[in-house]
């Protein structure tokens, strides 16, 4: 299989050949050179996936092939990096998802970003998104996905600095970089350590469960905890920062400034999930050898989705709320990866359900890649029209959107949870893994989905429904180019739900049988409903002075909660006030006044010292001669009494 | 001549040579440096003369060098005071502290 | 005529030729001339090493050749390179090409200047195939003093103070490496002053104590070692734009390059006892540099206490003493080289436009200059460590490297080491967020325009190169490891 | 017996003479005095170097250095009429270095001189030197003889003429 380079080399192309020629091409000629190249990529994927999933694997267990691996650089006998390709269930799933979505947002951007200023930069970038992206799910080795990692977030802040003559567009890209590398200092850390110990960077090692592997590291421990746990807490730091985890999600809201189709297939469907993606890849070594960590995500993930759900409820700007949706969201996932466990393959050739939790996050990511690019995209259309973020500006849209409208409902629906689309039975998943796992996590992830179907429903009829506001320009529907692509992802939140999902990515490889727990999913669609119903209550009207007394109501958690819990202005305070304030200034001071100042009093004292001396260079003869009648005594004296 | 060792000539001598220095050092009027300049030389004669006479009585050498000696520090006088007289012609003064104002 | 003497003969026959040369374009096509010749002869001199390597030579130095020139004190004139030293040369004939091109207008007395220019690279070549210490010292020496000049009268801002400055602490540091020379050669009681010769002699330990330190600093001094590092920001940022380049892009690793080829080689033992001292020094380096880099206001002092971080870095994984931290320390010498000059290059362009180096006053210029915008991207992302550009690959074997040390100090060290990839993205980014994202600054800059052909000639051979290196260091590595091998064997011999 | 107690007093009253008055040339603030303290103490050589047997040496000393070196002297104090130095502080640092330099090393130079060993002369010639042999010696150009020296100085006492005149002569 090796054609599924050319799944990389396709967009690399697209980057390179518009981003050196781009200036050249006229109009929007760059746009469909990169929608075609990507088309290309999409086709290629999904022959990948027909030919991955249709072969059967020995005992029915799906195989991990690697078509393709060089050395790229070496760095002792053991450590080297590689480059190559790696498929197996979830790369190969991953794969269809960017190239989907990617593809979606390519055709869409072609009316989106119609007559930009950078339309072939916007392009270029684009492609090496999706070629970063394409070659972090598929690496080999846990460095090549470093690299692409990196990428990833190279490519990250180009496109959310895309309007780079916008302040808060460049603040937003540089914060998004920065606190992303700040995690990514810890993967590498982790990196390190872990490689330290077992003396290979290569995931099928890794992933093996060999004991001998981590020999080296048992009982090693530093600050309590075992060294091992340190590593793999770690590499998880550096994907909280990826996957916008808290505490380090303040990068993602702020990513919002970037195009919203960036924010669609980079901040939403695809790369805020690497870092779920990377824990389901190191999967085995946390469940085998340090479980403790896996917990902890699980915690971690359960907060955050909580935190952005409670925030998502009260923000005004569309693409925000979506942003803390995504955060929440991302958070399931990561919590329904925390719980899982390793599944075993029975008697039957099918996985026992231990594994439930692993698939479910993978089938969630999956499905909410689909229907929340499809919400961003819907957004994007929306302010397409209307030239604004803000709720207020919007307002019975239904009527001059129509296809947006309806694509955008499917969506919300999907996120809530609501059968027969894709989300509720994910989620679902999620919440019977939960369940399963503690029954108190269980409901406290209900309960994050009861605020998802809330907060979704306040966007939802706060956008179409209610009073419309006032604009001084017609409000039109978008072009096709905008619409189809959102028509073809409604049509697939809408149908995701039914694949059999488990057949194809589950903990060992064996097939997985997802069976519906009626208890759990009735409870959810039914506080689903209500909360709906509360929205629809809430918002539907419009002018309801509801809203305003549940606000006062809430009173400062409401205030706290709108200014996003004030993390943002903590770490304002941490990198301002300490970082610079307290760390930089003081060692450029120091390396101003303290090293330079010896020097230059070095210097200084040499001076005065020759000044000093500077007497006996009077010029005149009578001194000097003076000066060698002296030494000339002294020379006799010490030759004549040494 | 036994009857005066050649030591006592030499420190009388060297008084002479070092008083010469000392002249040389401290004074201030150019006239006066010169002639400590002389007493200097004129002490070497003496030694020259003295180590001839005790040490290598039949040989000439010391002799003659303080012949030459004295015929060459009365061109050095010459040319000497040719050019303090010079100096006291520009500036009107002869002292070596004052020597500066030549430069200018 | 010896292959490696090329790269003196050249520079020496260029400065005859400006001597010569009458007008600004003389001087220019000289120049440029010698320059070209130079970078072919170095990819030359690259692809005639890579055959005899494969053709299975393995000795340690390739066209070696040596001449005595002071019998009396057996200073011969002795050449020789193994990879590195190709390596390094390759970066300097790269940087002096590029180097000149962006003198292009140099103004006033521009055949003079170039004159200074081509000494300095006639040292800086020298040092790089001369295997004979003295020598070895004479080429550094050639190198340090034209800077003194070409700082002085080319600079700007405070270049006297400046060039008395770097000039006087480069000296100091030279006199220290010449007392740890003569110390070496006396010492291991060798009859020649050729280092390949006097390693095979080793220096009793308790003069290698005394003499380590004071080689080690002396090339260390050159090397932006804290606290003798203070020379590299007002030295940078007064310096004219290509001697800024040459600088920090080849000067620099003249320490680097003496660390390890003379004092590590040649005092092992020494070096083993006392690397905790240095390595903590060069530790402080990186992180501080990168500090105080961060509130900075000049681009040209940014620049310079990111070179302190990363130079830092060079001698820092050299320290370590492994092959693969070594090479990723001579990697980081070439990724820095390349990248360091393509920064000054651009911000000596940007400065020669805007006429203010202050990031205050600057703003929105990716408008309004695309082709130095992107090239400096470009540069900005290989300094924090891109991947695919040659920043990256440095680093990752630095810290791979280091991180392989058994002994848990050299780990923690490396722990905060790599700190400095996050300070090095936020002064990156807040550089290129300032000066060339948001809006124009300043409605004057409106009017500039952008690079001409001689100024996106050496940009775009930088970028290549750092490119190229990036994406594909396999060949590197190999030449670096073969070299490094003698080195790491004494090292770990003298460990036990 | 007698002749040797009166050789004695001449060479301790030479030898005084000698130290008190070049003593007295740099110490007096007057330059005519000095200059006559100058011609006493050339004056007294001249007699030492009578009483060592060196008559014609003492002849050309009293000659070359009171007849004309100390005549130069006078003419030139008097034409630059500086009578007197200027008054100096009483204490200088410079002079007083000066002078326990000095002090010191005529100690020390005594010092040696009295406690060297010289080598032992055998046959003391005491007598006047011939002065035919003298004149020869001036002018041979054998081995030991001056000529050459001579005509040098010759030339050198020329050349300090025309110097001398050239110097001080009056610009137009």
């Amino acid at each position: 299989m090796e054609y599924t380079l050319f799944i990389l080399i396709l967009p690399l192309i697209g980057f390179l050949s518009l981003g050196l020629l781009g200036t050249r091409l006229k109009g929007k000629t760059a746009g469909y050179v990169g929608t075609a190249l990507l088309a290309a990529t999409a086709i290629l994927a999904y022959i990948t996936a027909w030919q991955y999933f249709s072969t059967p694997g020995v005992d029915g267990i799906r195989p991990t092939l690697i078509p393709l691996n060089w050395e790229w650089m070496r760095f002792t006998e053991h450590l080297h990096i590689d480059l190559g390709i790696l498929l197996d269930p979830i790369s190969v799933m991953m794969l269809v998802v960017i190239s989907t979505v990617s593809l979606m947002v390519h055709i869409y951007s072609l009316g989106y970003m119609e007559g930009e200023k950078g339309f072939q930069r916007y392009y270029a970038f684009l492609g090496l998104f999706t070629f970063s992206m394409c070659g972090l799910v598929v690496a080999t080795n846990i460095f090549q996905m470093y690299i692409f990692w990196e990428l990833v977030g190279v490519s990250s802040y180009l496109l959310i600095g895309f309007y780079y003559t916008k302040p808060e567009a460049v603040a937003a890209s540089k914060k998004a970089f920065i606190v992303t590398r700040f995690a990514d200092m810890f993967f590498l850390i982790g990196i390190l350590l872990l490689s330290y110990f077992t003396k290979t960077f290569d995931f099928g090692l890794l992933c093996s469960g060999e004991e001998n592997l981590f020999a080296s590291a048992a009982g090693k421990t530093f600050m309590g905890g075992a060294v091992l746990s340190w590593a793999m807490a770690l590499i998880f730091i550096g994907a909280a920062g990826k996957s916008a985890m808290f505490p380090l999600h303040i990068w993602l809201p702020d990513a919002m400034e970037g195009p919203t189709p960036v924010s669609a297939l980079i901040h939403a469907a695809t790369m805020v999930v690497a870092g779920v993606y990377l824990v389901a890849r190191l999967f085995p070594v946390y469940y085998f050898f340090t479980p403790e960590v896996l917990h902890g995500i699980a915690y971690v993930a359960a907060f955050t989705a909580l935190y952005a759900a409670i925030v998502a409820c009260v923000q005004t700007d569309i693409k925000r709320v979506l942003a803390f949706s995504t955060i929440s969201q991302i958070g399931f996932m990561l919590v329904a990866l925390g719980v899982s466990g390793m599944g075993t393959v029975e008697a039957n050739g099918l996985e026992s359900h231990e594994g439930l939790g692993y698939m479910a996050s993978m089938f969630h990511l999956f499905t909410h890649a689909m229907f929340k690019a499809l919400l961003f995209m819907g957004a994007g259309a929306i302010i397409h029209t209307v030239h604004s973020n803000e709720m207020s500006r919007m307002g019975g849209l239904r009527k001059q959107m129509p296809i947006t409208h309806i694509t955008f409902l499917v969506a919300c629906l999907a996120i809530a949870g609501i059968p027969p689309f894709s989300g509720f039975f994910s989620k679902d998943e999620i919440l019977t893994a939960t369940f399963m796992f503690k029954p108190w996590l269980g409901v406290t992830m209900t309960f994050i989905a009861a605020l998802t179907a809330f907060y979704m429903f306040r966007l939802y009829y706060n956008i179409f429904w209610g009073k419309p506001a006032q604009h001084d320009h017609p409000l039109h529907e978008a072009p096709s180019s905008m619409t189809s692509p959102l028509v073809f992802l409604a049509l697939v939140t809408v149908v995701a739900g039914f694949i059999p999902f488990g057949k194809f990515v589950s903990s060992t490889g064996a097939a997985y049988i997802i069976h519906l727990d009626w208890k759990v999913a009735l409870t959810s669609v039914i506080i689903a409903l209500v909360s709906i119903f509360i929205a629809w209550k809430l918002y539907c009207k419009g002018s309801s002075k509801v809203p305003d007394k549940v606000a006062g109501f809430f009173g400062p958690l409401y205030t706290a909660a709108k200014h996003r819990f004030y993390i943002d202005e903590v770490y304002q305070f941490i990198t301002h006030k300490i970082i610079f304030r307290c760390i930089s200034q003081p060692l450029a001071w120091f390396d101003r006044h303290v090293i330079d100042g010896i020097l230059n009093g070095i210097a200084w004292i040499t001076c005065r010292g020759s000044l000093a001396f500077r007497w006996m260079q009077t010029g005149q003869l009578q001194s000097y001669a003076l000066l060698l009648l002296c030494g000339c005594l002294l020379l006799l004296c010490i030759g004549l009494f040494r | 001549m036994e009857l005066i060792p050649m030591e006592y000539y030499l420190v009388v001598s060297s008084i002479m040579f070092f008083a010469g220095i000392y002249g040389f050092i401290t004074r201030k009027n150019l006239i006066a440096v010169l002639i400590s300049v002389e007493l200097v030389l004129t002490s070497t004669d003496i030694n020259f003369a003295v180590f001839n006479r005790f040490l290598f009585p039949g040989h000439l050498e010391g002799m003659f060098f303080t012949l030459f000696s004295i015929g060459i520090s009365a061109a050095e006088t010459a040319v000497a005071i040719a050019i303090i007289i010079n100096i006291y012609r520009n500036i009107k003064n002869v002292e070596v502290r004052n020597l500066k104002k030549l430069k200018d | 005529m010896n292959l490696l003497s090329i790269f003196v003969v050249i520079p020496v026959l260029m400065l005859a030729g400006l001597f010569l040369s009458r007008t600004r374009q003389q001087a220019r096509v000289i120049s440029a001339t010698g320059a070209s010749l130079l970078l072919v002869a170095a990819v030359v001199l690259g692809v005639l090493f890579a055959a005899e390597r494969h053709a299975g030579n393995t000795a340690e130095m390739l066209f070696t050749a040596s001449a005595q020139w002071f019998p009396a004190w057996n200073i011969g004139y002795s050449v020789g390179v193994d990879g590195i030293s190709v390596l390094m040369i390759l970066l300097s004939a790269i940087i002096v090409f590029t180097g000149i091109f962006t003198s292009w207008n140099i103004d006033p007395l521009p055949k003079e200047y170039f004159m200074w220019f081509c000494l300095l690279s006639t040292g800086v070549f020298g040092f790089f195939i001369s295997l004979d210490l003295f020598t070895m010292f004479m080429f550094y020496e050639v190198a340090l003093i034209p800077m003194y000049l070409l700082i002085g009268v080319w600079g700007s801002g405070k270049k006297e103070y400046a060039a008395m400055k770097l000039t006087l602490m480069l000296m100091a540091g030279s006199a220290l490496l010449m007392l740890g020379i003569l110390g070496i050669y006396f010492g291991s009681g060798a009859t020649s002053m050729n280092i390949m010769e006097i390693a095979q002699s080793s220096i009793p330990m308790a003069l290698q104590k005394f003499f380590f330190p004071l080689t080690f600093i002396g090339f260390g001094v050159l090397g932006a070692l804290f606290p003798f590092h203070t020379w590299s920001p007002d030295g940078h940022a007064s310096a004219p734009t290509a001697v800024s380049m040459l600088h920090a892009g080849v000067l620099m690793k003249l320490g680097g390059y003496g660390c390890f080829r003379v004092a590590m080689f040649l005092m092992p033992e020494a070096a083993n006892e006392l690397a905790w001292i240095f390595l903590i020094l060069t530790g402080i380096s990186v992180v501080y540099g990168a500090f105080s880099a961060c509130v900075q206001k000049d681009l040209k002092y940014i620049n310079a206490y990111s070179s302190v971080s990363h130079c830092g870095l060079v001698l820092f994984a050299l320290l370590m003493m492994n092959t693969t931290a070594m090479t990723g320390a001579i990697m980081q010498m070439l990724s820095h080289g390349l990248m360091t000059a393509l920064f000054f290059a651009l911000i000596g362009m940007i400065y020669g436009r805007t006429h203010t180096r202050d990031i205050r006053e600057m703003g929105g210029l990716m408008k309004i200059m695309p082709f130095l915008g992107v090239a400096y991207v470009i540069a900005g992302l290989a300094s924090l460590g891109l991947p695919g550009l040659s920043g990256f690959v440095a680093e990752m074997n630095v810290f791979v490297g280091s991180f392989q040390h058994s002994d848990t100090f050299h780990r923690v060290l490396t722990l905060i080491a790599v700190t400095s990839i996050v300070i090095t993205a936020v002064y990156i980014l807040r550089v290129i967020g300032k000066i060339l994202y948001g809006p124009v600054q300043n409605q004057a800059h409106l009017k500039l325009t952008d690079a001409v052909w001689f100024e996106r000639l050496p940009v775009v051979v930088l970028i290549i190169a750092i490119a190229s290196i990036g994406l594909y260091p396999g060949w590197i590595a190999e030449w670096i490891h073969q070299a490094l091998a003698p080195i790491v064997e004494s090292l770990t011999v003298a460990a036990l | 017996m007698q002749d040797a107690i009166l050789l004695k007093i001449v060479f301790y009253f030479l030898a005084a003479a000698i130290a008190v008055f070049s003593v007295m040339a740099v110490t007096t603030r007057r330059i005519l005095r000095a200059a006559t303290y100058l011609l006493f103490v050339l004056f007294a050589t001249a007699g030492l170097y009578f009483f060592l047997n060196y008559s014609f040496l003492g002849a050309v000393q009293l000659m070359v250095y009171a007849g004309g070196v100390i005549i130069l002297y006078v003419f030139s104090i008097l034409l630059t009429s500086t009578d007197k130095e200027s008054p100096s502080p009483l204490f200088s640092l410079r002079r007083w270095i000066a002078m326990i330099a000095s002090i010191g090393g005529i100690c020390l130079v005594a010092f040696l001189v009295l406690t060297n060993v010289w080598p032992e002369v055998h046959a003391p010639a005491t007598d006047e030197v011939n002065m035919k042999l003298i004149g020869h010696t001036l002018m041979g150009t054998e081995k030991g003889q001056y000529l050459l020296p001579f005509e040098l100085m010759s030339v050198l006492l020329l050349a300090c003429m025309v110097g001398g005149i050239l110097i001080a002569r009056k610009r137009s």
